[in-house]
Order: structure tokens, then C-alpha cells, then sequence
């Protein structure tokens, strides 16, 4: 679409981009009046020929600091939300969260922790089957979505987080979940399978098992 | 795991077996699988789960599950499955190592399962710690009143300077528009000529020269001769094709001469 | 509502008020989340006691005044607005390029090089009726306008090209329009009728000679 226009209008990349202080008056209209994070590639195809949305959200997102609403970056795209400290004056506003089972939860966590991560592996690090119901819910909600199939046999499907997600928790980034840089420094996202399942899959020389599973 | 906690089996360790499976069945609804239950067990030993007892671990499960068999009550396959699996881990880990038997020592799957549950705690903390996190909706908001972006359709003709021309032209031939004519002032076309000609050509009986039959007024401008020449000459053979006039000329570049066909007048 | 939460919450009147900069922050949010506009009341009932909704409005308003975003009264109550200059970044164009018909064409070319021209003067080239649509687009194209009144009885409108048509083909002026004799070299002016008209005109064989010209 944006393409198009482009073609159609050749005239327009003969005019000046306006100046940097109208492209902020533009991206800070355009932020508030979506709901939803726009990227950076959205604001630039809205906005004028020659514009550089990127440039101009520097400075809308310094002009917001510290006020009532921010400028948040969430994954590829960019939002105003309200500061979380004034949380308490939005009581009307507050929407109810469906209350999730702690399976939900820990289902939730442990997809965006060690995300792309397959139904299986989900139930190895629980120790118990994941429901249908679990992964529909999150589903829905669009805090999770399918990843790409893991290149072993079956090609099982993977789950990772959405944007959603990342928008719901205040989160750059699944970068920048909190005690990420510790889970993985003690080891523990790794993706260790059980000692006994070696008997099952092979007869190997166990050591040629362990090296190859350090490698992977 | 070291000797000592492995072999170190008192009566008290057995009272306090039989004491954790009570409470185990007390609630066991709240637990999510084997898992859970393991997890729940390592932490009464009140250590890091890196340094838990596997083995006091295992025995505690057993115990859970043997009582739970007294008291009938119907574990799910999960549970016995598990109970199983430590039965083997408990006889490794007790028996000295047989140096025939493949698979896994009793150790690595003890530290596997310390992993397993060490990484099952931390995936819970952090569980909590995002759920602790401020969320949309509650703690910090989104546009209460979002515009929407509204999808305009415009339509925009084009047309090339070609088109354009081609237009007019297709107009000016179409029509007999007046300056077009006067425009074709010095042209004598091959239709005239064979319009003039045809009338003449009947007096014709002798050779008489090509040049003749040029109009009145077309001799005299070269421009107009020229054009009146080269059309007459067109028409003439022409007739001559129609077999309705005979033309020659005796040397090149010599005058062209024509006289009516007898012949065609005759038939 | 005011009055309820004052007395349910008479301590609160025992605390400072915020500091102005911090109920600027409050309004700023409150408008900006609020799913409806927000009276000064609202504002008021939703802020700490002794908070002034009111003066922290002004000065958040103050503060959007030239910005991508503005503070506007709705009635009684007072909502954030994209700038009005800006709402063009709320519509999406989808251009669809068409070609001109051949009736707006033609009109178009005439126009061109009889500019001023009256619809009776159009009407007589092109022999046929001209729809007050194929004018309409033209002139809503911007690529013809009215011209002089013509002093003839009735005083008839006249159309002539813009400075759009001409930036549009590419002339200078209008006068630059190939004329007859350009037209004529290209090929487009052919003197010859156009092939259907020829049966009707000539009964003889004249076909060859037709046909030994055109390959000439």
C-alpha cells in the first residue's frame, strides 16, 4: 500500500521532509491516538514523504520523560502508556484480568523464558502434561503464539511470546524478562534432556552423547 | 550426595517419611504432578536444592505413596510412575555400581533430577516475579480513546502527452474540420487526378503529353507543379493499369506520353 | 462521588496536596486513558483531596498548546485530541490510478488547442454532446478551469488548461503543444480515413495502390 502511493506520487520526494520539530508533532499524534504499539516502519509510511520517524521518536520520548505518559518501546514498535506510578487514579480503567491458574502461569513463564520452546519440553520442565485448555487460553489472549517448527523429528511445534505480552508486562524486550541474565548463567535454561533417555534413543558411546549435547 | 546422607537411614528419618506423606495427602489436589510433590518434599529439607538428599527425597515420595495405598486412595498414573522411577534411582544409588550394567549411574540421575527440580523452582520464581510486574491495564494504561485510521479511496487519472495527441488527431481526421484543408494547400492528391483525368481521358485518341493534364494554376508554382506532376503521373498508370490508357516514353528522362486504349472503349 | 470518597477517606485531608508539577502528570494521564472525556469534577473526585483538577488542567493545556496533541473542551468536559492540522495522519489514502476516458480525453485535447474554448465549441469539434460529468473531472482534476466570458451572444463560459496540465504533460505553455504539422510527421495526423470508411469511398480497385503507399 505504502509502495503504491509512493509510485503514484513521484512528485513528493521533490518537496523538503518538514522540520524535525513538525515530524515530532506527527509521531507524537500518530502514538496517541493508537491503542496498539506502532513500529517504526507504520510511522514512517504515515507520515510524509522523507520523514525520519526514528530521529523525531528520540525527541518525543525525551519530551515525555518524567511526565504522566511515556514513551515506551515495546519489541519492534513504539507507545504512550501512562506513567505506572499513577496507576491508582485509573481505578475506572482498570481492566479485569482474567485470573489465571497457576498451571497458566507457569505455562506462561516458562514459554517466555525458554521460548521457542515445544509442548513437550513445556512438560518436561513441569513434570506433569500441559492441558489443551492451558495453551488455548494463552493463545486467546494473544500472549503467546506458534514459533517455528524445531528442526528435530516430528518437527514439533514451538510457542513463543507475543507483543501482547511483552506490551501486558511493560517489556522492551523478552530480553528483558526480569532474572533472565541469572536463570541462564546458573544453567538452568538449558535444555537438558534426562539421563535415561539416552538408553532409549541410542547405544552409543555415552560420551560422543554428552559432547553432543553440549554442543547443541 | 555423599555416603553419609545415603546410608544414614534412622528410625527418626523414617517418622519423619511417614509424616511428610501424611501432610502430602492432605492436600494432594494442590499439587501439579510428581513434580510438584518432589519439589515440595526437597524444600523440607530446608537446603539449597543444589545440596538436597535425593535420596531421603526418594524415600519420602515412597512413603507418601505407599500410604496413600493404605488409605486406598487412587494415585494418578503420574505419581506411580514416578514411584518407580525412584525405586530404581533408590536401588542405584544404595547399591555399589555394577561395572557391567549400561545406562546412567545412579548419581547423574540424581543430579538430573536436582536439576529438574531446582529448575522448576526457578522457573516459578520468575513466574512470580513477571506476574509482580506492572500491567496494562492496572498498573499503567493504553489510549482511552484510540482514533482509528480511516481508509480513504482517491481516484487519480493519468493520461500521457501521447494519449493526449492521439486524441486530437483522432478528431481531426474523423471530422472535415476547415483548417485541415486549408492546410493541404500544395497537395494535389491522386483522387483529383484521377478525377481530371478521367473526364479528359476520352479526348485523348493521340500521344499527347503527360504534362497536359496538369490543372490550371498547378504549372506555374514548382511546389504545386511538382506535386500536380507526381499525382498525374500516379493516376496515368493508374489507367493505365485499369487498361484504360496506354503510356510511353522513347528515351529516359524523356517526356511521358498517353493516349486513350481504343480498345477498352470498344468492349 | 466527591463528597462520599471525602468522607470514607477523612484522613486524607490531614496530607499536603501533591505538588502542582505532580497533579499535571495526574490530568495528563487521566486524559490521556480516560475512555471519554473527563468534567473538572471527574478529575477533582479521582485526584487526591486537595488537589486543584482545574489549574493543573491549564497547565497541562499549556503545555500541548502546538503540539501533535491538544487538550480540548468537549462540552462540559475536556479530552486529549490529535491536532486538527495533523489529521491527515489519521487517514490512510489508497490511490487507484485510472486512465482518463476517451470522451475526457478528447475533450481535454481540444480544449487544449483551442483554448478558449465554450462546451458549444467542444461540442461542435467533437460532434457529439459532452457530458457536464467529463468536465466536472477535468475541472475537479484541476486541469482545466474557466476562462474569459466570451463576447458573443450569451456571453458563453470558456475553458481553458491550467498551470497543473502543464506541469502534468510536461509543456511550457500550451502553445507547445505539437501542432498539426509535428502530429502529422509523428504519423498521428493521417490524412488517410480511418480503415472503415474506405470501403464506402472507393468502389475501383484502388486497394493496391492503398496498399503499395502504405508500405512506402
Amino acid at each position: 500500500m505504502t509502495d503504491e502511493s509512493a509510485n503514484t506520487r513521484p512528485n513528493e520526494t521533490l518537496f523538503e521532509a518538514p522540520p524535525m520539530a513538525e515530524q515530532e508533532r506527527m509521531v507524537e499524534a500518530i502514538l496517541f491516538a493508537s491503542a496498539e504499539p506502532v513500529t517504526i516502519k507504520d510511522l514512517n509510511a504515515r507520515m510524509p514523504h522523507g520523514c525520519d520517524a526514528a530521529a523525531a521518536l528520540v525527541h518525543v520520548q525525551k519530551r515525555y520523560e518524567g511526565r504522566g505518559v511515556h514513551v515506551v518501546r515495546i519489541g519492534e514498535a513504539w507507545a504512550i502508556r501512562t506513567a505506572a506510578d499513577l496507576g491508582f487514579l485509573m481505578q475506572k480503567e482498570t481492566v479485569e484480568v482474567r485470573k489465571l491458574s497457576r498451571a497458566a502461569i507457569e505455562t506462561l513463564a516458562i514459554i517466555a523464558y525458554h521460548q521457542p520452546v515445544t509442548r513437550a519440553e513445556i512438560e518436561e520442565i513441569r513434570g506433569v502434561s500441559v492441558s489443551r485448555g492451558t495453551l488455548d487460553l494463552l493463545l486467546e489472549m494473544e500472549w503467546i503464539r506458534f514459533g517455528r517448527r524445531k528442526m528435530t523429528p516430528g518437527r514439533p511445534a514451538t510457542f513463543v511470546v507475543t507483543q501482547g505480552f511483552l506490551d501486558h508486562f511493560g517489556l522492551e524486550s523478552a530480553r528483558d524478562l526480569p532474572g533472565l541474565k541469572e536463570l541462564r548463567a546458573a544453567g538452568l535454561l538449558d535444555n537438558r534432556p534426562p539421563p535415561d533417555q539416552q538408553d532409549e534413543e541410542d547405544e552409543e558411546d555415552q560420551d560422543d552423547l554428552f559432547d553432543e549435547k553440549e554442543t547443541s | 550426595m555423599s555416603e553419609k546422607t545415603l546410608f544414614d537411614t534412622s528410625k527418626d528419618q523414617d517418622v519423619a517419611d511417614r509424616l511428610a506423606a501424611e501432610a502430602l495427602i492432605v492436600d494432594l489436589d494442590g499439587y501439579e504432578g510428581p513434580l510438584d510433590v518432589l519439589l515440595t518434599l526437597a524444600r523440607t529439607q530446608k537446603v539449597d536444592l543444589l545440596k538436597i538428599s535425593v535420596l531421603k527425597m526418594a524415600q519420602q515420595y515412597l512413603a507418601f505413596v505407599e500410604r496413600a495405598k493404605e488409605l486406598r486412595i487412587e494415585l494418578a498414573a503420574d505419581y506411580l510412575v514416578m514411584a518407580a522411577w525412584l525405586a530404581f534411582l533408590k536401588s542405584r544409588l544404595l547399591l555399589p555400581p555394577d561395572p557391567t550394567e549400561e545406562g546412567p549411574s545412579g548419581e547423574e540421575l540424581a543430579a538430573h533430577l536436582a536439576f529438574q527440580l531446582e529448575r522448576l523452582q526457578a522457573m516459578r520464581n520468575a513466574a512470580a516475579k513477571l506476574m509482580a510486574r506492572d500491567q496494562l491495564g492496572r498498573n499503567f494504561f493504553a489510549r482511552g480513546i484510540p482514533e482509528s485510521v480511516e481508509r480513504v479511496k482517491r481516484v487519480s487519472y493519468t493520461a500521457t502527452l501521447m494519449e493526449l495527441m492521439q486524441a486530437y488527431s483522432r478528431l481531426r481526421t474523423r471530422d472535415e474540420f476547415r483548417p485541415f484543408v486549408m492546410d493541404r494547400d500544395n497537395v494535389y492528391t491522386l483522387e483529383q487526378a484521377l478525377e481530371a483525368m478521367r473526364g479528359l481521358i476520352n479526348f485523348a485518341g493521340d500521344w499527347t503529353d503527360l504534362t497536359s493534364y496538369l490543372p490550371n494554376g498547378w504549372t506555374e508554382d514548382p511546389v504545386r507543379r511538382r506535386a500536380a506532376t507526381a499525382a498525374t503521373f500516379a493516376a496515368s498508370l493508374e489507367l493505365a493499369k485499369a487498361g484504360k490508357v496506354e503510356l510511353r516514353q522513347s528515351d529516359t528522362f524523356a517526356p511521358i506520353q498517353l493516349r486513350r486504349k481504343a480498345s477498352s472503349d470498344d468492349r
